[in-house]
């Protein structure tokens, strides 16, 4: 396949790089990360492998969960490069790195319920610059926060999870950065891409400008910055680790 | 006791049951999912998992796994035709907006005014975990939960005020145990239906709370 | 072409109803109705037609437009069903219908700009209880509205739009609800969809269940109560008025 | 006066000029729509529509036109390769989320603070009809403004204090009129560029505020 990047003149838009390196080059030390992926769906592995190659440190993780056994964000955290984690479900019978040092007071987490983090996200990408959420009221996790009882119910106030960078993993993207996913792999992806300065996509396959359906298009380019072919979770696999 | 407490199985089966045709319901992680076992292709029952489906087929074939085909619980699935994919901020927005007729969820205990706890055992040392529990609690129309009766210790998990973390508050409209199911309602908790050979007063008497006997048969 | 309907055994979700009577039938006086469309695109057409026979009165009618000519919304105004309108841009060079009774004052406005119209259904849809939004900030729009400054910026609060009915304009639709649009006649349809207690959809097309792919559904069935099938335009225009 | 007044047409190549090749652009109702006329294919910028749609094309061929495919004006336009469809919650949430690079707009009057006034004469029996106007205003990270210099009356529309009834507050970034181009700054406004044969003291005396002189030739 001729790479999409060959089409582009000087002056056209093109966002694919050819390496990972070239994707997640320049996050900076101290950078809020918003990774994508729900358990084994939709995790940008081959982006997190590179970002653990990259070397930027003190890191804040947005994502769902915290590390599986103990590759992606688990190596990620094992290297020590993370110094907060915002999740929802931190938990899971492999997740002994994270276990580990969060028992140790080696990492800071914010629990934050699924739909929460959805929202929250969503309002940073969206322009809002808070809500209030029925959710949560009268838990632990609303300890200290503002609330307000609108039409009867009572609400939580939250305030939008903006992220320095975002790792997505999507199915087909194209050199304006417009990206589908691929079934439950969608999740957090398209809110995470709206949420971050800087999205970056890792794709199965880069196709040709206008060969995505417009009516089907989940991201629109105008949230994604680079866009990098990453063929399967075998090649992920095969990315060599720096840890 | 010579009762035969109903087995997971029949407590999911009970639920089942009770899912009008055509709810969008929701099975939260573990005891939950088995409801889906219990459900007719016939009867259509449209499943929602949190992590963006709508139409949630059964568990996929060994050898049809799609590690991008999972639902809440991590297990591998299906979709029907018909279903959909979506994203998280939308996924969520169906439960929060009150769109799900139904979810199901697991507790450690239940009070008496429908507070349900399910999300941490508020033990110093545990990991808290708490996924789409305080969503799915605060946003389905109405919530249906399955526990045993009794704790290990037994202890009844069916409260008057809760000890362990709240998950959300007035919320479970009944509930399903291996001994009883009860609905909770505005003048408190009401008995449908009793585990054969056991009184409903030894059954107040082990649950420890203030419950009415509202079975068909009573 | 064999209706959806005739494959749906008894205990199977058949949303869809034959005639557009039916698919308005029990809209009750004083309802809130949401009606989808931008200008000339994604207007349920057949769906206001057959409001204006239904005969509901004291509607409040939230729409982009205030209604065009002397059909579609403007035909329901001049036939005095309409109590109010919640509008982003009544005034067009053909909205003398909407003018003249708006300078009688036999119409209520509610003015509010075009975004946050769309953020307050889609805070319907949602269960978000309020929102807090940079727009209309300062200006007479957000007169007498509670105000707060997030992260050094201004912003206003404002509250979910619900709609008793919405009615929509989709392209294709199946029998359990869930529909796709066609180019920008998607615009308020998805949002408004989500935001009411009944979703009406008209579609051009209702096809098998399982016809639409599941990754570019738009409007899942759960947001959908009715689908009517309204060949096109022409055919709208064709159903008798009772004005 | 001897000058010959910029036309819509070369305030629309001045602005078309200002935006840099890969921009994210929304060309507002009215005059900034001949914005599109002087973008060129070969420098892609992506034109944004607030009614759904990104990588909107030139105006549609007569005969091509289709009732679903328009602008926020409402004309016929057409899709590029390569865009995409959206739902106003959606094209809004870009739009005030901060993802357009751009946004140009008409106006009545802009402030020395960067005020804009665009969507209402103020005038008592005046319809008044809003649209986007205030969400792009607050919402771009640069808001482009054409307009005459003067009402015909004569009156500058760059003023100290608004009259109009405002669309945003302190957004305005540059001011393209039929006299001149200026720069909205945080030491005030800066005139850029001056229609030949006008002097710079000649604008300010016509402008009647405060203007500095930052001309690439001053």
């Amino acid at each position: 396949m001729i790479p999409a990047t060959r089409r582009a003149g000087p002056a056209m838009i093109d966002k694919t790089v050819p390496t990972l390196a070239d994707a997640v080059a320049g996050i900076a030390d101290g950078s809020t990360v918003l990774v994508g992926g729900f358990a084994t769906s939709g995790v940008p592995l081959a982006l997190i492998d590179a970002l653990l190659a990259q070397g930027a440190r003190e890191l804040t993780i947005v994502s769902n969960h915290a590390g599986n056994g103990d590759t992606g964000l688990a190596a990620l955290l094992a290297a020590g490069r993370v110094r907060r984690i915002v999740c929802s479900f931190p938990r899971h019978k492999d997740s002994w790195v994270f276990d580990g040092l969060y028992k140790a007071g080696r990492i800071e987490l914010e629990l934050v319920p699924q739909g929460t983090m959805a929202e929250r996200l969503r309002a940073a990408g969206a322009g809002i610059g808070a809500f209030y959420t029925p959710t949560a009221y009268g838990t632990d996790l609303a300890d200290g926060k503002e609330t307000r009882v609108i039409d009867g119910r009572a609400h939580v106030l939250e305030y939008p999870l903006h992220g320095d960078v975002a790792l997505v993993c999507a199915d087909r993207g194209d050199r304006w950065g417009n990206l589908v996913y691929r079934k439950a792999g969608r999740n957090f992806g398209p809110v995470m891409a709206t949420a971050a300065r800087r999205t970056i996509a890792q794709v199965r396959e880069i196709v040709p400008l206008g060969a995505l359906d417009p009516e089907a298009i989940v991201t629109p380019g105008i949230f994604v910055a680079r866009v990098v072919q990453a063929s399967d979770r075998d090649d992920a696999a095969a990315t060599p680790r720096a840890a | 006791m010579t009762i035969k407490r109903w087995s997971r199985d029949e407590m999911a089966a009970k639920v089942a049951r009770d899912i009008p045709a055509g709810s969008y319901v929701n099975l939260g992680i573990g005891m939950p999912t088995l409801v889906g076992n219990h459900l007719s292709a016939e009867r259509e029952v449209i499943l929602h998992s949190e992590n963006g489906l709508l139409g949630m087929g059964p568990p996929a074939a060994p050898g049809d796994e799609d590690p991008d085909l999972i639902n809440a619980s991590r297990a591998p699935v299906t979709l029907l035709p018909g279903g959909a994919y979506f994203h998280h901020a939308d996924s969520f927005a169906m439960i929060r907006g009150g769109h799900l007729d139904i979810c199901v969820l697991g507790a450690f205990q239940v009070s008496v005014a429908g507070d349900l706890a399910n999300w941490h055992t508020g033990a110093a040392d545990a990991i808290p975990a708490v996924g789409g529990a305080m969503d799915l609690a605060a946003g389905a129309n109405r919530v249906l939960v399955m526990m045993e009766h009794l704790t290990k210790a037994g202890e009844s998990k069916i409260v008057e005020r809760l000890s362990y973390p709240v998950t959300a508050l007035a919320c479970v409209d009944v509930i399903y145990t291996d001994l009883a199911v009860v609905d909770v309602t505005r003048h408190g908790l009401a008995v449908r239906e009793i585990v054969e050979g056991l009184a409903f007063d030894e059954l107040v008497r082990m649950t420890g709370v203030a419950l009415s006997d509202r079975r068909a048969s009573a």
